[in-house]
């Protein structure tokens, strides 16, 4: 704990002022190695007792140079990178890339791989969803609904193994179509997963969303209004419980999101429990999508005519999606060449984490662990 | 690692863009691309709308261009009326939400910087983006005050390429350790530098690849 | 508060709605651990494992033939193809095949470049080692293709 | 010196209040293995009852289904590194582990397994038991300190605040079953008839409900329920298990008090908590659930102090059919280990495995039939009903454990404060106030 004395604000409380029972406040370092801190996310926490004064987050453990990895790659290679950002939601981030490189390219994907990209998307917004709700759980104490989820998790997981060949750094996408044709019984599976998991989450509902321990830890912690997710620029289920309907897929619809039918659940109170209600409704409404998706996948080519050396023309594009987590934009800028000039990521987990000081001030060491799980942050996207 | 063939192109001369001459591209495939003259794809085209009107009428030739690019429009402004122009886009023209800041470096141009500001609206549903060329070495005001957002991103464009935001509570880096040197984003920072130098002081041997 | 909901609360229906759920899964059907070394994962066909370099299966040669395209390809630069002409055939032939596969990510873009069917990514998945040495596999460990661990005790 | 062994074999007391130092120095040592037993399987058993309740298996590996997994783990914690904290404080952090431990197994000396099962007993049996087990605080609150890193020390802090509010609300129900012992009658609601005993006194206590011919978890229905009720909640509290295991909350305190422990000392904390757990299980089965009173304890009569119950063939049918319990619960655990064994996979990797299980189900059938032998039926029934009781307990905790999310400091404090403790003084009120029913009534005609 002695480096966190470098800290900013150390020096402004460790003053002479000390009283007499020398009770100055406390200077917890919470992570990188922590349970609940969802990887390498180190918190600083100033506490008087048990009462959070003031947090600051030291990211960057994981930082691997993704945006200049991109400088060194062609567009195709740089592909399967854009999957270990957030890597419970490869095929969102995926996704996000090609289409932001095909709008360089000025092509389209043809129906039948954006219904199969939609189709793989919403089912990793449910394995997102999933993998959030079980770690939550745990992190609020809960180890139960931890192995259920990861139980439904699974079988998304297989389905992409059986689609694309690999379960979580799928690389399922390339740019201007698919690569792979769906496979037989593709449908058959979906479909089946999706009446697999429908009582599941009932199931999950059952453990968590009446139960006062868990209504009581979640109801009224780390309340961000929507006024300030705007403000904190926080996307995703979060500026949605805070009331806010807003959705990229409804808002500027992408990859023939507006031909289906699904809603945008919004919470009220812009608490955990909120974030909780919306996170569970958006599975609900992903399965919707999936099921309308699935059973709807035109025929036709699976891939736009894009050349073998991909020379985007000069230019620069910002293209975003609604990944499981918020907004996840892709600023691509070329200058004419094989290779894209700059790639910027904008990371939903990243600027989400930013508003963890304001969620958690004031509150219990509990309620910190309860706002980071709830913000959904994976630190490989945090880090990049 | 045994990786002979990045190992022989890597300490590469800072000035060119390090990517070109990466054995990236098969040669053979290059040779066939070149020919085949591609049809030059989408021009920026002249931005109309009545904020622009009303920006320029404001702030004159401070808008240096603003156009859109396969239907997205952005705003090239002067570095001096930047902090006003995003005050102004946020108060009066509802953009109130900063997607993200980030910068493209030029090591060739004068103005070596492309900072971007990549705002949108909720209740216009509307993005934009606004560009500011910046020298290497100067700074923009922070905008911190406008949306709280920036405070992250600003200090990761500050890690990432070296740009001062004047104002912002606390410009430090944020992804890089505080003793990284260097800002790896730009394109005179050659990747292998850092890691010789690690290798050099704490393993003793020439090179880590 | 209504009769109902303060009933629910002081006979904790909430609590053993949740204690239902957890009883329930105790069946011994429930349970979804696979016992890894005796029942093995079915692996999905197209699984990108391994990579394989292929033979043809009736004379036993390769089918690569040289054309580098895998290790351009590739974006970790983990391919080293050498080859020579064979000055009765006219044809470049491969003389060596390296790859790294403590970088390798099963990206599969190799075997996407491979203009012939030589280069493929196998469902092996059991490639593990005790030291980082043996990660350097060459053309006959990939000719080879898989070698399913067998555990002994 | 044989005539000071044999001469308490026909005693109905304890050995204690016998006086007979061996006999209670046998008693110390086989409650001590025997404690540790129940710890050691409720190790296994744990992790298994968890596993499934997770759709996971739990240990499989070390012998047949994980049976040998707690000795493993055990070899595994004495064999490891011993590391103590430089900046610790050193002998504080050396003693707290071992202060634990012997406090979570000293309350066992008053703990009843039978009528003449317990080290001993005292006029004063459920008070030192309470006393006891709250001074385990001290060890917690020690390790934290001494620790000298920030976790540890929430987690003590947490533990004592903690500790310090449920005792109050676990004594109030307490003292509400002690009441219980002096309204004597028979039946859920008998008063005034009949004998009452007020005890301290476990043995005391038990003896009260045989008497009453009811466990005071159903005396007064439902205050004896509520009473327990209080209990039940305190004392997953008192034991830091979820969902009030904030001391140790390793979602937030990382492992809270003991975070700086390893290897033998990380052990000693275990083995004092279930240690802790089995004695406030037992605190709880001797004031409401009967103590080794077997269910229905009502056709027992009043011979149930006697401890040869074969020489009383008048105790009837039930008795009778009652006393092949335990013989029966063994038997079946025996077909249940059978059972999987046969259905363990065919492989060459599991012969040695389904070989030992068919073992453990082979010695499992032998004591079963060893208890099926009259004289050994009968003994054994009184610590075969509270060990079942306890493994009840055990479940529970585990359940619990799989299920509940944990609260946070503040609720915890709230549920402790604003509900158990007004509860328990509410159950008190009514308690006395049924109890002291008749003289009541009889002092209101008198005034009206």
């Amino acid at each position: 704990m002695t480096d966190s004395t470098k800290s900013g604000f150390y020096q402004e409380t460790a003053g002479p002022d000390q009283t007499f029972l020398d009770a100055n406040e406390l200077v917890l370092n919470m992570g990188p190695q922590h349970p609940s801190t969802h990887g390498v996310l180190r918190v600083i926490l100033r506490l008087d007792g048990e009462k959070v004064l003031g947090t600051e987050c030291v990211i960057g453990y994981l930082h691997r140079g993704v945006e200049k990895i991109a400088e060194n790659r062609t567009y195709t290679m740089f592909n399967p990178y854009v999957d270990r950002m957030d890597y419970v939601a490869a095929v969102s981030n995926g996704l996000g890339y090609c289409l932001a490189v095909e709008k360089l390219l000025n092509i389209e994907a043809p129906p039948r791989a954006a219904y199969i990209r939609v189709v793989l998307t919403e089912l990793n917004r449910m394995a997102s969803h999933q993998l959030w709700l079980g770690t939550h759980a745990l992190d609020i104490g809960a180890m139960t609904p931890l192995f259920y989820t990861f139980r439904d998790r699974e079988e998304i997981l297989k389905i992409y193994e059986k689609y694309c060949g690999a379960r979580l750094t799928t690389h399922a996408f390339r740019i201007g179509g698919t690569l792979y044709e769906t496979y037989d019984g593709f449908e058959q599976d979906v479909n089946n997963f999706v009446k697999f998991v429908t009582p599941k989450i009932g199931e999950y509902e059952e453990l968590l969303t009446t139960n006062r321990i868990w209504v009581e830890r979640t109801k009224g912690v780390g309340v961000l209004s929507g006024k300030d997710c705007i403000d904190f620029g926080v996307t995703g289920p979060v500026l949605r419980a805070g009331g806010v309907k807003w959705d990229l897929r409804k808002a500027q619809p992408y990859s023939m999101y507006d031909k289906f039918d699904f809603e945008i659940p919004t919470g009220e109170n812009g608490d955990t429990f909120d974030r909780y209600i919306v996170r569970i409704a958006e599975m609900r409404q992903s399965l919707r999508i999936i099921d309308q998706a699935v059973n709807s996948i035109p025929a036709g080519p699976i891939m736009a005519k894009v050349p073998k050396v991909m020379k985007p023309a000069v230019g620069e594009v910002y293209v975003s999606i609604e990944a499981p987590k918020g907004e996840l934009g892709y600023f691509v800028v070329s200058d004419g060449s094989t290779q894209p000039y700059r790639v910027r990521v904008r990371p939903p987990s990243f600027v989400n984490l930013q508003a963890l000081d304001k969620m958690v001030r004031g509150a219990l060491v509990a309620d910190v662990v309860a706002v980071i799980g709830t913000l959904d942050i994976v630190l490989g996207e945090v880090d990049r | 690692m045994a990786d002979e063939t990045t190992s022989k192109d890597q300490p590469k001369p800072p000035e060119s863009k390090p990517a070109a001459e990466k054995p990236a591209a098969p040669p053979a495939a290059k040779a066939a691309a070149a020919p085949s003259a591609k049809p030059a794809g989408p021009t920026p085209q002249p931005w109309e709308s009545e904020m622009v009107a009303k920006f320029k009428a404001r702030f004159g030739s401070g808008i240096r261009e603003a156009s859109t690019y396969v239907g997205q429009n952005y705003m090239v402004v002067d570095g001096s009326i930047v902090y006003e122009a995003l005050q102004l886009l946020r108060e009066d023209e509802g953009f109130d939400y900063c997607v993200d800041i980030t910068a493209v470096h030029y090591p060739k141009r004068e103005e070596q910087f492309d900072l971007v500001w990549i705002l949108y609206s909720f209740p216009r549903n509307e993005r934009i983006r606004v560009k500011t060329l910046l020298k290497d070495g100067a700074s923009v005001p922070s905008v911190v005050a406008i949306w709280s957002t920036a405070n992250w991103l600003e200090r990761e464009v500050f890690d990432m390429f070296g740009i001062g935001f004047d104002g912002h509570p606390d410009l430090k880096r944020i992804l890089l350790p505080d003793g990284w040197k260097g800002h790896p984003l730009r394109k005179d920072y050659p990747i292998l530098q850092q890691d010789t130098e690690w290798v050099k002081i704490n393993l003793g041997i020439e090179s880590g690849q | 508060m209504s009769i109902a909901p303060l009933l629910n609360k002081v006979f904790m229906v909430d609590l053993i709605k949740g204690l239902k759920v957890t009883f329930k899964y105790q069946h011994p059907k429930e349970v979804y651990t696979e016992q890894y070394p005796l029942e093995r994962p079915a692996i999905a066909e197209r699984y990108r494992g391994l990579p394989r370099l292929n033979v043809n299966p009736e004379t036993g040669e390769t089918l690569c033939i040289a054309c580098n395209l895998c290790a351009t390809a590739c974006p970790e630069h983990l391919i080293v193809v050498q080859s020579e002409r064979n000055p009765a055939t006219k044809r470049k032939e491969m003389t060596s095949f390296t790859l790294d596969i403590s970088r390798c990510m099963f990206c599969g873009l190799c075997a996407e470049a491979c203009s012939t069917d030589c280069l493929e990514l196998s469902q092996d998945y059991e490639f593990a080692l005790y030291s980082r040495d043996g990660f350097i596999i060459d053309r006959a460990r990939m000719e080879r293709g898989s070698e399913p661990t067998v555990y002994t005790r | 010196m044989l005539d000071y062994v044999t001469s308490y074999l026909h005693s109905s007391l304890t050995p204690g209040q016998a006086g007979n130092w061996l006999w209670a120095l046998v008693y110390i040592l086989v409650i001590f293995a025997g404690v540790s037993g129940i710890v050691i399987v409720m190790n296994w058993g744990e992790r298994k009852a968890l596993a499934h309740m997770q759709v996971r298996l739990g240990p499989m590996r070390v012998g047949p289904h994980g049976l040998m997994q707690p000795i493993a783990d055990a070899i595994k914690l004495l064999t490891k590194e011993d590391i103590m904290p430089s900046e610790a404080d050193k002998p504080i952090f050396w003693l707290a582990p071992v202060w634990v431990v012997m406090i979570a197994f000293s309350v066992f000396i008053v703990v009843p397994f039978g009528p003449t099962h317990a080290v001993t007993d005292m006029n004063i049996g459920i008070l030192f038991m309470l006393g006891v087990s709250s001074l385990g605080v001290l060890g917690i609150v020690m390790a934290g300190w001494a620790s000298n890193s920030h976790f540890p020390l929430m987690g003590a802090l947490r533990s004592s605040a903690q500790m310090v509010s449920y005792e109050i609300a676990m004594g109030l129900a307490v003292v509400s079953a002690i009441v219980m012992t002096g309204l004597g009658g028979i039946g859920p609601y008998g008063i005034g008839s009949g004998a009452g005993s007020g005890t301290l006194s476990m043995i005391g206590i038990v003896q009260a409900q045989a008497q009453q011919h009811v466990w005071f978890i159903f005396k007064f229905f439902p205050v004896g329920l509520v009473a327990f009720f209080i209990f039940a909640v305190a004392m997953i509290a008192e034991t830091n298990r979820a969902p009030f295991d904030l001391p140790e909350a390793e979602s937030e305190l990382v492992a809270g008090f003991h975070t700086e422990y390893s290897g033998l000392r990380w052990s000693l904390f275990m083995l004092g908590e279930y240690a802790g757990m089995v004695a406030v299980s037992s605190i709880a089965i001797t004031l409401w659930l009967g103590g080794w009173l077997r269910p229905f304890p009502s056709t027992h009569g009043p011979a149930i102090n006697i401890p040869f119950l074969w020489e009383h063939p008048e105790q009837g049918v039930v008795d009778f059919a009652f006393s092949f319990a335990p013989a029966l619960v063994m038997l079946a655990l025996a077909f249940f280990s059978f059972f999987n064994a046969m259905r363990m996979p065919k492989h060459p990797l599991l012969k040695i495995q389904t070989i030992g299980l068919y073992a453990f189900g082979l010695v499992l059938a032998g004591v079963g039939l060893i208890l099926l032998a009259p004289p050994v039926r009968d003994r054994i029934q009184d610590i075969f009903w509270f060990v079942f009781k306890i493994a009840c307990f055990m479940y529970l905790y585990i359940w619990y454990r799989a299920t509940w999310p944990r609260y946070r400091f503040d609720q915890l404090m709230k549920v402790g404060w604003k509900v158990l403790l007004p509860l328990g003084l509410g159950v008190l009120l009514v308690t006395g106030i049924i109890g002291l029913g008749p003289e009541i009534a009889a002092w209101l005609k008198g005034v009206v």
